[in-house]
């Protein structure tokens, strides 16, 4: 306990959870986007492909200007946000999870994409011949065989989130114990001569969670794959 | 060619002015400069892992002396021909003339939700600086919760730009560029560390291409490109 | 009755073009050699792949067409399919795989129970078990028991037995005779095995590259002389219409009455006065000149050389009239002509064996055995 | 020789354990029940699965000892493994699914040619196509010529012929007699047809429950009571080894010779004097206490009844000494009462039909030897 | 021609150079972490895995010190390769393509192994029947099919290579035609009083370069899926 300074756990403790709330919502909107790019054959399907990587290609730091002009309290989504529902992301943590979300979005369609290709579509016709409609195919068949695709994008979005900076500051810049993450913590620590061994700590602690969550999720996948036969 | 050519490590908030005297120079001598604009905690450590730049200027004296202190940059030939001053900027719609003194309500003034946005208070040197000021304003503790700290002093002028921040805290360089912006006050010169902008000469590259620029640095060309930026030519 | 009049092309010159319809009860068996397009059409029917064009109807309920526009969903025909690869669900063991149907079907609609199936297809023992530790035969068993428990209208079974030991085949039989028999459940049934085909089949559509042959009764089928590249001559023979006479349970035998007269049969599960099919192999009807006396051969019936037809190689086809009936009789044209036989000449025909479609005695009291 | 001793226990319960040395020349099947572990035999052979514990040799080659620790990878064992699910390679052609295995075998040693497989498998309209166009049989000729490419030492082949109709069945069930008798290329054969077994097979292996229940010459294996419920009652018969004495071009009919006297058969290839196989089901035999007279069959043998076992349901049982030799009869119980079948009564045996396997004298004196 | 000044235009080359060349290298480097990491039996593996993931995890400033730190012309490696092989990735396009390539090599990696993941082992196990080493099976089946999972991969690489800034001018800081890529540039550029319509128009072009990165790998992906059958 001693190790960290007190802000220091704060920020620890922030990470955590927007990396962990950045997960949770995003995954789900991955899943759907995932599956309309790979299944589905409409006109716009190249155009929503290329949107989804473009928060990996852009520096983060304009990812954050673009969140910052769409989603800050004056944005065109921002303003309405805050007027309909009483959102208000910049400078909040909730602010923080979003810029994680975004960036690490790209990430977890594409790993859940790649898993989901490798579902054999043969099973899921014989699940329609048994009586299950689409959506019932794909709550029964595709998604469990895709698990360890959903793990595995779920991993890069926390391990992404844990990084993640450029975005973050330039959206919701630094609030103490609002939006001061980890990344944040440390990229003060190495603008300042004397930051060393804070920044090392930080690292440190950044590497302690990356592996716990590696481990964490290996040990899940290891069940699921066990669970889906592909042990 | 990275030989004849030297590189010159320069803050990011001098990119202006060292691009336009860089080009200024070779019309006047037909020689190339080379400019790498970054933090200048970055290219202070890049010097330390051995970057083959030949002047460093950096925009906060700590890290002059950093290099200094590992021996990286030759201390006798440290100048300091410009500095800046720090300003309270606010969307120019939004804008009200104040007096900065001790006596100033910030709390007032920045109303419910009011939000300062600065460089990061602990590593950006606008914002070490808008915390050295406040504090010397007596501000500090009270203000604290409501400072945004951006990434660099250019990041929180956006959001004063945009008005997502109630104000901001910047050189005045930076107001200079900004659009849609006004500044309603000047800190006074002693509520904070005057803001120095030290060059000096990495050891092992003072030759004549390298001493050729960096007096060129100081020289009047240069320094009307200074002002015209709005630095404070000494 | 089931409608299939469908085209298809496929890439690589494949070209399905069939149109027949068969009646929406009994077992109908797609027959051809492989690469026919029996699995094409089962497919079609199921929903699986789209024809070009055409029309499928099944028990008045338009599947496709075309012309109208119509095409039901895959799940909304309720048809079982057996594939012609298992298609277990790799991340359910064995009971959720067999389950899966069976909890999307209604409720009220379950005929065909989780017990009785597991039962007869002998895999009490594998229920906890994941897909891929099963064996070839065991995975195609689930695979059955699945397609059976989805409390299908229409079955769809591509090959199902194949890879199933003659032992376990021949449980499964009269289980799936007793669903189409009893429940009225129509089957569209794949087969390379004559045998299977001619026990379980009422209506027979023979393919050959992607053409109808020929779709009709089995009987009326299998008597087409055109027939007999498609289904080889050994198999040849005649089906006899039949009804139960009485049962002998002394020596587990049971008299069946035909056109042309009776004949003794291993002992039949039907209630006296029912019909059964009976074939016999033309192969295994022996002529004698005279009644031959004290022969282990139950069945002598007075005929009539009706045709004699030598072929190629060492064979004769005799035709036979029994009564009213006919029979079919393979000698070798040496005895053929020892026996001076000609058309008109009276003689007995020796009936060695008999199958009867329906229940088989010897296997009946084998049943179901639960490994371990 | 090839001697497999090994094994082996799965999860959930199934365990291997057999111990057998047949000859490494012919084709030995591998017969047993759904489940019995013929598959894992096959793969442990492949070096697809290793064994717990135990020897494989091959041809003097030791592919696995567990003592000696010594685990011959799967590529340098050259066997050809026709799968259970054909397992073509779904980014090539088949073209070069069928090249695979041979571009990777010494262009010295190719004595299967492609032309001849494509040929005899009859995919060569097939050879553009992707392998998920092609039909289930389809797909499993291409496996078979692929492993058939590969020129193996040892082809392993599991249920390769389930997936085929009967005519492509019997034009490559000759190819494979060929391939084992002119090449000497010894093949383990998994396969639930009996047929297929008795037609191909020279040593049978028999399993039940990942036990062997007989190993050995298939005629010595198919006489032993005990496999009874193994075989199934229907396909035991008698095999008979004989010699060709004369050929009726006339009649396209052959005499052959057995210990218990002369059979004539439909006309067989192989030159006067040459050894051949024949085989008598007990079906096909029927019992007459007269000589009969004028009948169409061919074949009437004296012969004095054994032994008269009645069995459940219709059938009894009957062992015959024609001549020096044995003969199975199976008649119906009513029939045995009638005629009043018992041990020392003299009858003549009426034998409806034999089959004749391709002759293999050279496989005759390496006899297998008898297990433990 | 004339939409981008000769110093942007500098940029965007140097970028796709970057982005070209940083893929290039790390892919057969990635393909064999994969495939160490998906079949590879060993101790230490859980570790590899999580080092790979660290550059996922640190924000990317940590990365270009800790780049700078062992590749640097002081650093406990860079001296070496500077003394042995001339190698110097300070100030370089060379370095700038280092910092690219450990950027995305945990994308690369994750993308690569879900696909490999996905390859079924038993057409490994028929084709070492047919006479094939591993190294024979691995080349003539694994890495054909595993083919769609590379380019998603690659496509990663070259979309993160494309966006990276942190890393890059952490390591090798921001020398025009050097290392000045276009992430760079647009830092630069809003330094600059009219640097904001350089940023919008550097910013589009980045997206012009996803975009078409994108369409180029899609086109490549469905002569792929065509090739091996899973169309
Ligand atoms: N990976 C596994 N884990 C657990 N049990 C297994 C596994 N693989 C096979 N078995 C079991 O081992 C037994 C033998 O399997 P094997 O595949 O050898 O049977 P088989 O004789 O080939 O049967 P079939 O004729 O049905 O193909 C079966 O009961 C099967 O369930
Ligand atoms: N997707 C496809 N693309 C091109 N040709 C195909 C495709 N699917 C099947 N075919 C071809 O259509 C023909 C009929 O195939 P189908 O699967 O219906 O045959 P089948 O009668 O079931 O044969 P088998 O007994 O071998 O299973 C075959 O020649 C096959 O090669
Ligand atoms: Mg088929
Ligand atoms: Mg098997």
């Amino acid at each position: 306990m001693d190790m960290l300074t007190p802000e220091e756990w704060t920020a620890v403790a922030l990470s955590l959870r927007v990396a962990f709330w950045a997960t949770f919502w995003s995954l789900p909107f991955a899943v759907l986007t995932a599956w309309v790019l790979a299944r589905g054959r409409f006109p716009g399907r190249s155009l929503l492909d290329g949107l989804v990587y473009l928060p990996l290609v852009l520096p983060k730091v304009v990812v954050g200007y673009l969140l910052l002009l769409s989603l800050g309290g004056r944005g065109f989504i921002g303003q309405y946000l805050d007027a309909w529902f009483g959102i208000k992301l910049i400078f909040t943590t909730a602010g923080a999870t979003v810029a994680a979300a975004v960036v690490s979005f790209p990430l977890t369609v594409n790993a859940i994409r790649l898993a989901l290709e490798a579902v054999d579509r043969g099973l899921e016709t014989a699940a329609r011949t048994l009586g299950a409609s689409r959506l019932d195919v794909f709550f029964s068949v595709t998604l469990p065989l895709m698990l360890p695709g959903i793990l595995s994008g779920a991993l890069l979005a926390i391990a992404s989130a844990l990084g993640e900076f450029g975005a973050t500051i330039t959206f919701v810049s630094n609030v103490e114990g609002q939006t001061r993450t980890i990344p944040l913590a440390i990229y003060s620590a190495t603008h300042m001569p004397d930051g060393d061994a804070m920044a090392l700590r930080l690292t440190l602690v950044s590497v302690v969670l990356a592996l716990g969550s590696l481990l964490l999720a290996s040990v899940v996948d290891r069940r699921i794959r066990v669970m889906i036969g592909r042990a | 060619q990275a030989q004849e050519t030297p590189t010159v490590f320069a803050a990011a908030s001098l990119t202006n002015a060292f691009q336009d005297i860089g080009r200024l120079y070779k019309e006047k001598t037909g020689n190339d400069v080379a400019f790498s604009f970054a933090a200048s905690s970055a290219l202070a450590r890049q010097l330390e892992a051995g970057a083959p730049a030949a002047i460093f200027a950096s925009a906060d004296a700590k890290w002059m002396d950093y290099t200094e202190a590992k021996d990286l940059t030759l201390k006798a030939t440290r100048v300091t021909p410009i500095g800046n001053s720090l300003v309270l900027i606010m969307p120019a719609d939004t804008a009200k003339a104040v007096t900065l003194d001790p006596n100033f309500d910030w709390l007032a003034f920045l109303g419910a939700d009011g939000r300062i946005a600065t460089g990061l208070t602990d590593s950006v040197p606008a914002g070490i600086y808008a915390k050295a000021a406040l504090t010397s304003l007596g501000a500090w503790e009270k203000v604290r919760p409501r400072i945004v700290g951006a990434e660099s002093a250019r990041a929180a002028l956006a959001l004063v730009e945009r008005g997502e921040a109630f104000a901001g805290i910047v050189y005045s360089t930076d107001a200079a560029i900004a659009k849609n912006v006004t500044v309603v006050a000047t800190f006074p010169a002693g509520s904070h560390p005057s803001v120095e902008y030290p060059f000096e000469i990495v050891k092992g590259q003072d030759n004549t291409a390298t001493r050729a620029f960096f007096n060129f640095l100081t020289g009047p060309e240069a320094k009307a490109v200074y002002a015209k930026y709005g630095f404070v030519v000494k | 009755m089931i409608e299939v009049a469908i085209r298809l092309a496929r890439p690589g010159g494949f070209a399905l073009d069939c149109d027949f319809t068969v009646p929406a009860r009994g077992v109908t068996a797609l027959f051809g050699r492989s690469g026919a397009g029996k699995t094409t059409i089962i497919q079609a029917v199921a929903g699986v792949v789209r024809p070009d064009a055409g029309r499928i109807v099944v028990a008045g309920e338009v599947f496709f067409d075309s012309a109208r526009r119509i095409d039901v969903p895959i799940e909304a025909r309720r048809v079982g399919y057996v594939f012609q690869d298992a298609r277990l669900f790799p991340h359910l063991p064995v009971e959720r795989n067999l389950r899966y149907g069976e909890r999307r079907s209604r409720a009220v609609e379950r005929p065909i129970g989780f017990e009785a199936v597991v039962a007869l297809l002998g895999i009490g023992h594998l229920l906890a078990r994941r897909p891929h530790t099963l064996s070839g035969g065991e995975r195609q068993r689930v695979a059955i028991g699945r397609a059976l428990l989805a409390q299908p209208r229409l079955l769809l079974m591509d090959e199902p037995l194949a890879a199933l030991d003659e032992a376990r085949r021949t449980e499964i039989l009269p289980y799936l005779e007793r669903l189409r028999d009893t429940m009225g459940l129509p089957i569209l049934y794949v087969s390379h095995s004559l045998d299977e085909v001619l026990r379980l089949a009422d209506t027979l559509v023979a393919l050959r590259e992607g053409r109808q042959v020929a779709a009709g009764p089995l009987a009326q089928v299998m008597s087409q002389p055109d027939m007999l590249p498609v289904l080889g001559r050994f198999d040849l023979g005649t089906l006899l219409d039949c009804e139960v006479v009485r049962h002998d349970a002394d020596y587990a035998l049971s008299t069946l009455a035909f056109a042309g007269g009776e004949l003794r049969v291993p002992q039949v599960e039907r209630a006296v006065g029912a019909t059964v099919r009976a074939r016999v192999r033309a192969r295994d009807v022996a002529i004698a000149l005279a009644k031959p006396e004290s022969v282990s051969v139950s069945n002598l019936l007075p005929a009539m050389v009706e045709d004699v037809r030598a072929q190629e190689g060492p064979y004769a086809d005799i035709a036979l009239r029994v009564g009213e009936g006919r029979l079919a009789a393979m000698v070798t044209r040496e005895s053929a002509e020892r026996l001076g036989l000609r058309p008109g000449l009276t003689v007995w025909a020796m009936v060695k064996s008999v199958a009867v479609e329906g229940s088989r005695p010897e296997f009946r009291d084998a049943g179901p055995t639960a490994p371990r």
